[in-house]
């Protein structure tokens, strides 16, 4: 489903953020990124979503070397994966219920649809009620949760997931694994970045471990450290 | 495809209500322009009208002697009758005795001694040829076909009028000229100026949809209905502002030449603009405001497109 | 305090150099809209001199006989001078039978018959009297004074012709002054838009200076040092392009009326504005754009500075 | 040093974000708010630095009840506060440096003063080396660590954190807490929202629950949960 084959980032010509890295995740599989603090876990999601190209290296997506594709089939490219960004990205002049639905009319789903799967979606992540709110009307966490429901509300391929949990309370963030997790189960491939011990831990997923830009670590049913 | 309009209408609607700083910004930028443009068209027109009126006014005078024979009229006549018809004269009347005298007296009412002097038998019969051409060199040939004819007594032309006739309305088409293209240039500028900020202001709106897999072009059609949408109402308002002007301009110009004939020499009523002219510049400024707004935002939004 | 100086100039360059989309933005408004300012002065002042210019046309002549008497023109020049020197009337010259006969031979130049029927022995002398003002009431009160006096032949006014020099100098003052305040009333709307859009991309930033600690001031003044620049270089750009039409324009009118006595009458010359005033519009511009900047960013500012 | 006195907060007329909430912080304090995602904890925060004003009730900070205080005291109010926010509010067109260095020039600090203090700051939080970029061009975690560089460069009397560990490491954040406790000891008064029951549970200092908004727990040495 995903490859990379030793990927090189180097932003502006001289950070590199990750260094010859190789990886080879098959569909369905869930897998944390960990490591410390500017280490390139999300260079590597940023990469594996096409808003960058590597300076070195192919990333093969869906059966797509996306380094060749075309600029034009980029949404097509997008509109398989669902984002969750570590800070959110949500469209600050649209209500919750627009940030979600706004996947699904990309994607051209006719409004009944998009009426009848949002909400559901919504309740989900624990925001019922809280549809015509704009993102600034929110707390941290609400907005994360909204991020992570525009992310799999056009059930995609592949979920990449930024922190996810990052400014969720234990007992939410639980909620959200096991959301995350039921997603797998359909057969959805989820690559999440996380730095919380707790949650890799208690899952036991494979792990792929970073420092510095390089892969120091990759484990099946790994833990944090 | 129903609910890619129905999408595309809410989110252009949305774009109007939530972003209404811009959308005023853009909407009053929209409606100074293109009235900016409309009165570019306006003074075009109406200059044009009042140095068509000039260059009827250029001619030149064929004098008669005053015991010039009638086969020696008839002649003179027939050859410009000839010249009309190939469209090189426009027209020349011929006027009689009596009309000369009167003429003579109206020119000289202030002057009672020299509008004494003369006769009606003595004065001369004369044709009054408005060339078609303004170009001094045309009216100088033209001129030289009738001098020295039997009959003809002179040929004057005012030459020094000619020449300031022909210059003059050739300074004021490029005056007018020259104005409509700063005017509407500036427009132009305008409209992409603010469009190119509110875009500015919303390029990471504009980031995040095409993050979340949006193609440039579902990205675009909304903005450029908001640019579209905002044109017209800024034309509207320009129309409006403009047939308003038309109304005043008129009514100032119909009271400055109220009662007062002479007025006609100033050629001042040829500045007033026909509504059916001043009607189609508000065609053309909507049609400019609608494709100006909708260009303008697709392209602007297109420089914040490559993420 | 040094510091604080020092920190406002690093912001304001730093807000230039990052911000240049906006930047762009505003000092071509900026510029944009001065020139339009500069215009209008600039076209108030070429009406002004030809208006000027026709007000010293409206004349009225006193015809005296051909045989009146050394003291009887004495007499009626004295009375001409004594309005002078109280203000009412400008000057009244006195043309000699001389100097009458050969402006009749000039103007009869294009009818010879005519043209010849006189003697400079019957011509009559005058004195023609222009009067201070241009109000034909004013101006038909001075006639009466003249009318019927001895030697005086008539006293003539072209009555039409001062009705309409007061009735069109009225009207051009009108549309000049009209334009001015469209066009000025333009600019300051476009320069405070450009403002209060690029103000409102940068909210953000003002809100997160609030939430930092600092005072209304400490972010203000970076933001209206910055619309001062603006403002300036905006001026700087609309003054060189104005001088640079003013030559033009200049150098046009000087083409057309090269050569040209006759000109003189279509007071064309009086349009050339000459560099000294140029050069006070150009002030006016730069304290405008200075002003117009500081003054338009630090309100526009104050709308995003209540957190 | 800080206290609330049976403070309610509604945000736009219908959602009560606190409901009649006392405590009181005596100066030096360290004090964690915890509670699940929208329970009020940034809520509080933000009455504290007179983002809002409450509806009912009075925020006493540093010995002046800011409710009734004049607009024009908000600035020095705020510069006596160190902050950190939940979403960073870092300035996107200036660099690491300007950022932090604002905070000082805020309040009028000379040239040679900001140009020795903040490397200084900026190596403490671990962003040697990253001076000159901006935010965009950091990882979330880097951008969190900027933030509270700028929180404490001009060593407030109070410094109010919002999540400061948030999108960091275990280890990087570990750091991060060593620090605050550090400041702490220096007689800054801090409190913290957080969700990360480890460090609450490892340092055992005074905890505040929220539960919707209402305080169900004021505990000396608290544990999180
Ligand atoms: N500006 C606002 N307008 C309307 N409602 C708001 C606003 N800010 C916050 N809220 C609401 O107030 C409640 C409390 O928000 P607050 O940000 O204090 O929560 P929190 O405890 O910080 O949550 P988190 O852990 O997710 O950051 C939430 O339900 C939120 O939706
Ligand atoms: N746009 C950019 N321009 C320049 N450097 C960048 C950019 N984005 C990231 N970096 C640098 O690349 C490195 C890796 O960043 P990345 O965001 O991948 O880290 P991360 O592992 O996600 O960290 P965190 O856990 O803090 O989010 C960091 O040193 C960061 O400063
Ligand atoms: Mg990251
Ligand atoms: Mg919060």
């Amino acid at each position: 489903m995903i490859r990379l084959e030793n990927v090189t980032k180097i932003y502006d010509g001289d950070v590199t953020a990750l260094r010859d890295a190789s990886f080879d995740i098959p569909k369905g599989e869930f897998i944390f990124l960990v490591g410390p603090s500017g280490s390139g876990k999300s260079t590597i999601l940023r990469l594996l979503n096409r808003q960058y190209k590597p300076e070195r290296g192919d990333v093969w997506v869906a059966g797509k070397n996306i380094n060749r594709m075309r600029e034009g089939d980029v949404p097509r490219l997008r509109r398989q994966i669902g984002n969750i960004f570590q800070d959110y990205k949500l469209l600050l002049n649209k209500t919750v219920f627009e940030n979600v639905a706004y996947a699904l009319e990309v994607i051209g789903q006719p409004r009944h649809v998009i009426r009848q799967q949002v909400p559901q979606v919504l309740d989900l992540v624990g925001l019922a009620g809280k549809e015509d709110r704009f993102p600034n009307q929110l707390s941290g966490g609400e907005q994360q949760r909204v991020s992570v429901a525009r992310a799999f509300v056009n059930r995609p391929l592949i979920l990449l997931a930024d922190e996810p949990t990052g400014n969720l309370d234990p007992a939410t963030g639980e909620g959200i694994m096991k959301l995350l997790e039921a997603i797998n189960k359909t057969g959805t491939t989820i690559v999440m970045a996380t730095h919380d011990q707790v949650i890799v831990n208690s899952m036991r997923k494979r792990v792929v471990q970073l420092d510095r830009g390089v892969i120091v670590r990759d484990q099946t049913r790994g833990v944090y450290e | 495809m129903l609910s890619r309009v129905g999408y595309a209408l809410r989110e252009t609607w949305q774009g109007f209500q939530r972003n209404w700083t811009l959308t005023a910004a853009s909407v009053l930028t929209a409606a100074v322009s293109l009235l900016l443009a409309g009165v570019s068209f306006f003074i075009q027109k109406a200059f044009d009208q009042v140095l068509e009126q000039w260059s009827n006014n250029v001619q030149f005078v064929v004098f008669m002697q005053p015991d010039a024979t009638d086969d020696q009229v008839a002649a003179v006549r027939s050859t410009l009758e000839d010249q009309q018809a190939s469209g090189i004269v426009r027209e020349a009347p011929y006027t009689d005795k009596t009309a000369s005298y009167e003429e003579f007296r109206r020119l000289f009412a202030t002057n009672p001694t020299v509008r004494d002097t003369l006769t009606e038998e003595e004065m001369p019969t004369q044709f009054k040829v408005a060339p078609a051409s303004e170009d001094s060199v045309v009216i100088n040939n033209l001129i030289g076909q009738f001098r020295g004819r039997p009959g003809v007594l002179d040929v004057r032309s005012p030459a020094e009028y000619v020449k300031v006739i022909s210059k003059l309305s050739g300074f004021i088409r490029w005056v007018t000229t020259a104005l409509w293209i700063v005017l509407l240039g500036t427009a132009v500028g305008l409209i992409w100026n603010t469009i190119r900020t509110a875009m500015f202001a919303r390029r990471r709106e504009i980031e995040v949809m095409k993050l979340v897999g949006a193609t440039n072009w579902f990205i675009r059609i909304p903005f450029m209905l908001e640019g579209l949408i905002q044109g017209l109402i800024g034309s509207a308002i320009a129309s409006a502002s403009l047939v308003g002007l038309n109304v005043i301009w008129t009514g100032r110009i119909r009271s400055v030449t109220a009662g007062l004939s002479n007025v006609k020499d100033l050629a001042l009523v040829h500045f007033i603009v026909g509504s059916g002219y001043v009607g189609s510049i508000v065609v053309r400024l909507i049609v400019l405001g609608a494709l100006a707004g909708a260009a303008g935002a697709g392209i602007a939004a297109s420089r914040f497109l490559d993420v």
